[in-house]
This record gives C-alpha cells, structure tokens and sequence, in this order.
C-alpha cells in the first residue's frame, strides 16, 4: 500500500484538517465528532439538508456542503458509516427552525446509524426527516434484503433539494422533492482496478488483467458480477442498459446525465465514456438536457466509472441550475 | 459466583485485547465479502471503551454495559457500531441496577441483546450476519442457565455455539448488510459478523472462567 | 492494460468527442487538426491565449478554456506536443486582431512544435508571442540541457494572463505578465505509481511497493531520483523544501498554495498533504492567501502529486480572483 | 543507378514498413529514457506518408522528399515531429529540382538533414540524440559518394555508420531532449531517436539496393 498519508488510524481527521484550511471561505470543520459545516450555518428558516457516509467517496460529500446544497456533512472512517453523534451534533449546528433533512445512503450501517441520529434530535425537538437513496440497479431490489445501494444518484439529489432549501422550500416540501429525486433516479458502475481502505493495508479485492467488476458499489466492495474487460463501445452499454430498462426510461425522456468516475480513471477516459453513453442516448430519442463529468462519487484510487441518469421535468431543471458554491461543484454565484 | 461491575468491565477489557488481536482476521473476512473495515471498527470501538474505563468504572454492572453501549455507538460507525450498540444497551437493560449478575442474568442479558441486534436489523437466522451467532448462542446460554451452570458455563456453553453458528454461515449466500450486495458469490465466506461475535463471547467466558 | 478506450489510435478524438457534448455552452471542437475553441471565439480586440500539449493530463489544458482563462487549447496525442498546424489553426481561429500568445511547457517536442506553428503565424500577419513556462525544480537548470520541464505552474499563469487578456491588457501587457508568472513560480512532483500510455500497453516504469519516484515529470517519465516512500510528513516537506530554497522563498512572502494529484491520488490523500503544506509555510512565516487542490495537472491514472508555489503580489491575486468560466475551474460567473 | 520520385516514394514505403515493424521495439526504447511514444508518433507519421503517396506521387524527388516534410510535421507531434520533419525539408531544398538524384546529391541531401536537425535542436554529438546517428552517417556517406559508391554504396555506408553511432549512445548520459531530465539515469539506455535514425537509413539503403 502507498498513500499520502501518515497513520490510517488519523487518516480522516487528518485530510479534514488540509480541506479546512483549502476552503475556510465555505465551510467550518469541527473534529470531535466529525462534522463538516457551511461556514455561515445555522441559516435562519432554511431548512438543514445534511448527509454523511464513510470517507473515501471525496468530494462526497463534505465537498458539497455550501451554499445552495449542503448545510453539513459527517464523515465517518474511511468506507465507514458516522456514528449517530456526528449527524445529532451536525443537526444541532445547522438548524435554522425549519427542521431538518437527513440524505443516508442505503447501508445498513447508513442507515442504522443515521436511524439512531434521527431519534436523538427528534428528542432534542428537531423535526426531522430521513430520506434514503438507492439508486443502484445492479442490486436487485427486495423486502428480503438490505435492498438497492445509495450511489452517484446521491449528489443529483443533495444539488437538486439543496436548491430548494435555499430557496425557501419548507421541509415537507424538501422531502417530498428528495422522494421524487429518489424515484427518477438510477445508477450503474463497473470498476477495472480495487481500492485500498488505508487501515486495511490490502486491496479489497483483485481482478486479473483482463478483468473487470460489474456492479460495483462505492466501498470497494466487489460487484455482482465479474467479466472481461472490453472495448469502451462495450463497457458503456453494459452499464447504461440496465439503467434505462430499469425505470425504465424511454425515447422522449428529458435527462441529466452524470459520467462519474471512481477515482483512478483518468478525465480523458471519462469524457470518452460520456460520449458513447450521449451517443446511445441520442439514438434511443431520449435528450440529454444537463450533465456532469467527473470524479464526485469515488472509492479512493479505484479505477472505473458509473453512470447516473435523473429524469428531468422544468422544474428539476430549474433547481439543478439554481446557483451553488461548493468546495465541488460552483456555478451561479 | 456472581459478578460485580469490576468483573464485567474486566471482561470487557479482555474483549478489547481479543478484538485488538483477531482485528487482521476481521478485516481480511470483511474484505472479502464486504469493505474491509470490520476489525478496525470494532478494533476502535473497544479502544476507546477501554480508555473511558480506564477513566473510571461504573458502580454497576449495567452501568458498564451502557457505557459500552453509547461508546460503542458513538466510536464504531458501520453496521456493527449501532448493532453491538443496541445489543449492550439492551443488555443493561435487562440487567437492571442489580448490584452483581448471575448465570440467569447473563443468560437473560444475552437474550435481551439479541432481540435488540434483531429490532435493529431486521436480519433473521440464516441471513449471514451476526444474528447467526447469537441466536444459537442465547439458545446455548438459557440451557446452561436453566441446567443450574454458573456464569462461566453459561457464558462457555454461549460461545460454543456461536462458534458453531459462525462456522454455519460459510456456505451460506447474504441476505442482509453489505455481503448480500455479492449474491451467489458471498457463499463459501465466513461472516465476519458472526465471527466477531463468537470472539466476543469466547474472551467474555475465558475472562470469567480465569 | 485496462481502460476505458476503444482504439488507443483514436483515443484524443474519441475523448474530445465527448467533452464537446459534455461542455457544448463552453467549448467549440475541430478535429481536423484538434483544437478546444471557445464558443465565442474570436473575441475582437482580445489578446487570444493559447496552450497545448500532450493529451493525457487533462483537466490541462482544454479544461481551462472559456472566459476568462485561454482562448484555445491543441491536444496532441497523448503525452505528445501538438503538431503546427494545430496551433496555427488555433491561432487563425481565435485571433481577434490583438495578437495571440502561445503558452509553451518547456519540452524539446513543444518547443519545436510552437515555434513552427509560431512562424506560421507570423506569415499569416498575426502578432504571435511565445512564453515558456519552465517551473520544474527537479530539472538543474543548465544552457546545455533541455532545461527545467513545465509543469503545475501553467495552470497559474494559464489564469492570470488569461484574466489580464480578458480585461483587455495588449500583448505587450500579456507576455510581460506571463514572464513575471514563469520567474515567480515553481513546482516539484513525485509518483507513487507510473501510468500506462494507451499506445504503449505498458506501464512507463515500474516501482516496488515500497518505492516512489521523486522529481518526477508530467509524463510519465521516471524522475531524478527513486526513494522509499515515507509517511506524508517527509514527502511534503521533500516536495517543498526544494521549492522553497529555489526561488527563494522567504518569511512575509505571499503565496499561491496549488497541491495537485497527478490524477490517481484521491482527494482524501490531497487535502491531507496540503495540511501538511499549509502549516510547513506558516511555520516559515509565509502567507498563503491563495489556493487550489485537486487534480488540474494530471499523468493519466498515475497516483501521486505536486506542489506549485506562486509568490503573489496585489495584482497577481485580482487577476487570479478575476471571473472564470471553463469546464475545470469557475468562479465569478 | 540514379533515383526517380518514384524509386524515392517506394523507398519511403519501405521506410514506413520498417518504421511499423520496429514500433514496439521504439516504443520500449522510450519508455526506458522518455515518454513512449517514439515508435507510435513515427508510425503515425510514416503511415499517413503511405496515405498521401497512395494518392498522388510529385513528379521530382525533391517534391517527394517536401512532401514527406509536411506530412511528417503535421502528424508525428513531440520532438521527432518538427525534427524528421525539418531534416527532410532541408534534404528536398537541397535536391532542389533535379529529376533524378546520384550518390552525390543524396550525400549531400543528408548533409542538409543534419544541419536542418542541429539547427531547429541544438544538440551537439554525444547528448545522445538522432544526431549521434545522423552526423556519423553523413560523414561515411560523403566518403562513400567521393570514393565513387552509386546511391546504395552511399546509403548503406550511412546505415552502417548510423548503427554504430545509435549503439554508441548507450553509454551516454542525455543532454537533450526528455531523456536529460533523468541525469546519469539516462546512462545504458540506447537512445530511440538514434535508433529510428538508423533504421530509416537502413531502410533506404535496402529499398535502392533490392
Ligand atoms: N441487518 C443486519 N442485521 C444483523 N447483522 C448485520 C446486519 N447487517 C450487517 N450485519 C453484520 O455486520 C457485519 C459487518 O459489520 P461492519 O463491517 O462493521 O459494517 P459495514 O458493513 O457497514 O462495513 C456483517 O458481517 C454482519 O454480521
Ligand atoms: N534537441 C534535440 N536534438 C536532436 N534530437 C533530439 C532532441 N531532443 C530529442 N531528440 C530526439 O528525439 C527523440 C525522442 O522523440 P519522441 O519520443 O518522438 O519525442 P518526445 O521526446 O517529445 O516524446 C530522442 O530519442 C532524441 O533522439
Ligand atoms: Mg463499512
Ligand atoms: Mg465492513
Ligand atoms: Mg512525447
Ligand atoms: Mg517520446
């Protein structure tokens, strides 16, 4: 293993510090517990949108909290959800009297942890709501399992609902849009290399040279399915139809298309990826009205990509190009 | 023989010891089904339950196992923070402000723990997840208990069982946490989980019995 | 050799490709020979700013297209300088009658390459100046060798001059700029890992597990000198410290703090090592009143980084706080 | 033997086959010292000659050798681009208009290469550039053609002296080019660009002489 890093045991805690000091113009960090905040929370009357996940998916999501999308961030350990202390202490420094509104990833440890959060500010009589994402069509879905994963699906969500809290969108209405985001939303990703968790030591998993994962999640954890490695013309398909029968989406739709990479696969990869997956788009008459390229939604150095697709109307439209101003993602302002 | 809240907090020590030793094991189990952070997790959790017991030891045995509850909840994260989490906190519930536990108490603990493991998580036995261990495990303990074992044997027979439990989960495919996301390919793997609850209750009885 | 490509021949159009759709509001493409265009080029009465290079370290350069920052950029295959008649083709499309200046990383192809394409344009009747950035301290500086590489500095000047462009300072006013950038900027890198040209199916070099290359380039050449990897507080300092006696830098100076991944180091990696930087500097009693992390000068998926200090004055922070709007850096718009 | 600017563009195919069939080998030299790109850059650039001269064939060699100039300048890229390129250039100014060429006016075509060359790079034999391989073959071509060798005699003598120079280079620490910047590194490497050099005057030779 090499990393830029001193201990894995302070890994976290260490970057935190370097971002602080990178964007002390956007946010405010604090340490004990891990919360990462808009630097002029609490905003009065807004409603708190607030997520948190394992560290390791930078810039998820601690590089998404500013204006007009997070009011704070928790970053656990490295692939590692927050303890329920970091959501209840980033509730209680963003909350402006309008509630707030809790974005998990669909992780049992997610998911348990944020749970426990949500009944200890409740207790502390904040009203707060969950909303779950899960928006990984490589998991089958069912009331038997822990059901799909939350993925690139995540940041289209935090963007689009962020919009409307700062707005003034009150919090049933940033529910209400944060279920819509969820249901219109879905996800695809393969990955050609694994990743190494820093206090692990060893890759997560290895794939020969031919080889590759399909239906990876974003914690280096190995996908459904492992195959050769082919052409792009292949590798983009394979990902992008199981997302289109999956809504399904169909010719006419309006869409945002997120070309996200893992980490390790480099932007002149990326941006061919985005090309072929337009193409494909194109030729099944849906339109693709906004995009994004990137590396937003990452497990470390992992090498690969995921594709998202958000079915738009005008008003999704309308809040994905509302001004934001993020250590990540910056327009309008 | 019965224990004071100075024996549960040196079992809990061992536990930490145990956990600190097997934390390698858990991580490349974790890795291979899930994300590889199992051990550290736990690893971290039970440090940091040590350094507040180290600070000072509650007067009774509930007392430590809450404080193991909200230490392990507040320093684990992941599935197993809140899992083990609520399975203290049930378990000094259970317990009550008695002043020392006795094989009935314990076996009783163990079976308040594993409700809570199960409200939380929903999982049932056969899913691959810790459940798996401790359902036999809580099985285990109550029949040493109602048998007329002590603490020791109630606690040896416990992790016998979820040994056993664990090992059971090897063939099977993941229904619940992180592993189910493999399907078919998280067969033929031990859950860590599981394992990490037979670790925990094998240091708890060797404690006890030492 | 795993990536995302089809034909490694025709992997910088593929790429391109995409990128135009990805950034249609920014960007014009031409393939036949590749140029990135600002949409709204010819800008009249605007110096044009030009770059180019090898494909392969992108965001660099056609990320930094658009208002504000270059006018165009010519990629040539990857890791190799473009050929003349990109750049003439750049210059004949972006010439808005104030000349043109042609930003050159100081390597023997580029050189070449710009100086052909420079004659070109200067036949042509366009007043075309020539700046080469030369930043890299790994390289000792010698009139008998190829001298110093440019590398991360480019990115700055790339800003500043194309900051000065857009508020109409004239061609004499551009390269005067553009000199004072190159004299007050330098950069070291180092790579934990080597990275795999598309054509070539191999990696470029290869490290043991326990091994770096320090004073690397941003081509996946070998650098200086191989060593054992160290924990992040002695790889900061072996990248700073030589950037620091360089120039010199000295106690009360302002800088421009710029830590950047060679492309497979993750954010997480990055942030922590611009910790470490930041406090180096405030520890010497050197004002960091600027900076960007992140992946802006890449090697394609090789993991490791880079520092970049820019000695800053009033004028240097107004032109770097001026508005830019291209698809790898916005701000002010 | 005297050559037409068809006897010139058979030689620049088989100077291009032999540029694809050692593409590897270049590509492996570069990786050593530079970038890899050396084998890739000169395939594309020779492939695209073919292409020009499947189309159309100028009528005097001179405007076959300009021909190759401004395809090799427009395609090849990096430092080989404008290098070949302008070493061609100066061979075709050189020819001038003449309809054939002899032993002498090749001789002197490759004179004007190599001024062309350490005129755009600046490099002075033993930096361990193509002008390690090209300045020895001038001087055994200009004996050869004064010696009253025909073209082939001429060529081949070129070849030869560029082989042993090519070889000469691996000992050599760069002074030039993307090879420098590994300093005493760069010694033990055989530099691409006098390997490729050698191999199109190698090529030449065989094409006349067959
Ligand atoms: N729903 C659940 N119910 C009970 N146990 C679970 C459940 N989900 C996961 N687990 C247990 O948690 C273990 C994984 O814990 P850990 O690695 O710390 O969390 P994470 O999966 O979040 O990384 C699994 O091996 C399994 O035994
Ligand atoms: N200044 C120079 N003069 C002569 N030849 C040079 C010079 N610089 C580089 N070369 C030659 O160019 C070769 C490298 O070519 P190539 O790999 O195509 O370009 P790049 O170095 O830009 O990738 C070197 O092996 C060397 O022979
Ligand atoms: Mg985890
Ligand atoms: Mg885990
Ligand atoms: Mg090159
Ligand atoms: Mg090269």
């Amino acid at each position: 293993m090499k990393k830029i890093i001193n201990d894995p045991a302070t890994v976290v805690a260490d970057a935190l510090r370097g971002m602080a000091l990178a964007h002390a113009d956007l946010l405010d960090v604090e340490y004990d517990p891990a919360v990462i905040v808009r630097a002029d929370a609490p905003v009065p009357r807004k409603v708190a949108v607030i997520s948190g996940g394992g560290a390791g998916h930078e810039p998820l999501h601690g590089g998404f909290v500013g204006r007009g999308m997070l009011d704070a961030a928790c970053p656990g350990a490295v692939f590692t959800s927050p303890t329920p202390d970091q959501v209840a202490a980033a509730v209680a420094r963003t909350d402006g009297g309008a509630g707030a509104l809790l974005v998990v990833k669909n992780y049992t440890g997610d998911v348990l942890n944020f749970e426990t959060a949500a009944e200890l500010a409740a207790a502390d009589g904040v009203d707060v709501r969950t909303v779950v994402v899960d928006d990984d069509v490589a998991v089958k879905d069912s009331l038997f399992t822990a059901g799909r994963r939350g993925v690139g699906g995540t940041v289209l969500l935090e963007k689009v609902v962020g919009a409307a809290a700062e707005r003034g969108v009150d919090l049933d209405g940033c529910e209400a849009l944060a279920r819509r985001v969820v249901a219109n939303v879905r996800s695809m990703g393969l990955a050609l290399t694994a990743c190494t968790v820093p206090h692990a030591g060893e890759p997560s998993f290895t794939l020969a040279d031919d080889e590759m994962e399909l239906g990876i999640g974003i914690h280096g954890e190995p996908g459904r399915q492992r195959v050769p490695v082919g052409p792009a013309d292949e590798l983009v398909p394979a990902l992008l139809d199981p997302i289109l029968e999956d809504l399904p989406f169909a010719g006419g739709d309006r869409v945002l298309l997120f070309t996200n990479s893992m980490g390790g696969t480099p932007l002149i990869e990326l941006y061919l990826a985005h090309g072929i997956a337009e193409r494909l788009l194109a030729e099944r008459g849906i339109t693709v009205e906004r995009r994004l390229v990137g590396p937003y939604v990452t497990s470390l150095e992992m090498q690969g990509m995921s594709l998202t697709l958000l079915k738009l109307d005008d008003e999704l439209v309308e809040l994905w190009d509302a001004p934001v101003h993020t250590p990540a993602l910056r327009w309008g302002v | 023989m019965a224990c004071t809240a100075e024996d549960v907090a040196r079992a809990l020590r061992a536990v930490a010891a145990v956990v600190k030793e097997h934390r390698e094991e858990l991580i490349r189990l974790d890795r291979e089904i899930g994300d590889g952070d199992h051990g550290e997790n736990l690893a971290r959790g039970f440090t940091a339950l040590v350094s507040k017991l180290d600070g000072d030891v509650p007067a009774l045995p509930g007392g430590v196992l809450r404080l193991a509850a909200t230490t392990l909840i507040s320093t684990v994260g992941g599935a197993a923070g809140p899992l083990y989490g609520t399975a203290f906190l049930r378990a000094a519930t259970s317990v009550g402000d008695a002043a020392t536990l006795d094989a009935a108490s314990v076996a009783g603990a163990l079976q308040a723990a594993l409700e809570g493991v199960v409200a939380r998580g929903k999982a049932a036995v056969g899913d691959k997840t810790m459940v798996d261990a401790l359902t036999p495990a809580v099985v285990a303990a109550e029949a040493a208990s109602a048998g007329g074992g002590d603490v020791g044997a109630v606690l040896t027979a416990a992790a016998e069982a979820a040994e056993a439990g664990a090992t059971a989960t090897v063939p099977l495919v993941a229904r619940k946490g992180r592993a189910s996301y493999l399907g078919e390919r998280s067969a033929g793997h031990l859950d860590p989980g599981a394992r990490s609850t037979a670790l925990v209750l094998r240091s708890l009885a060797g404690q006890v019995l030492s």
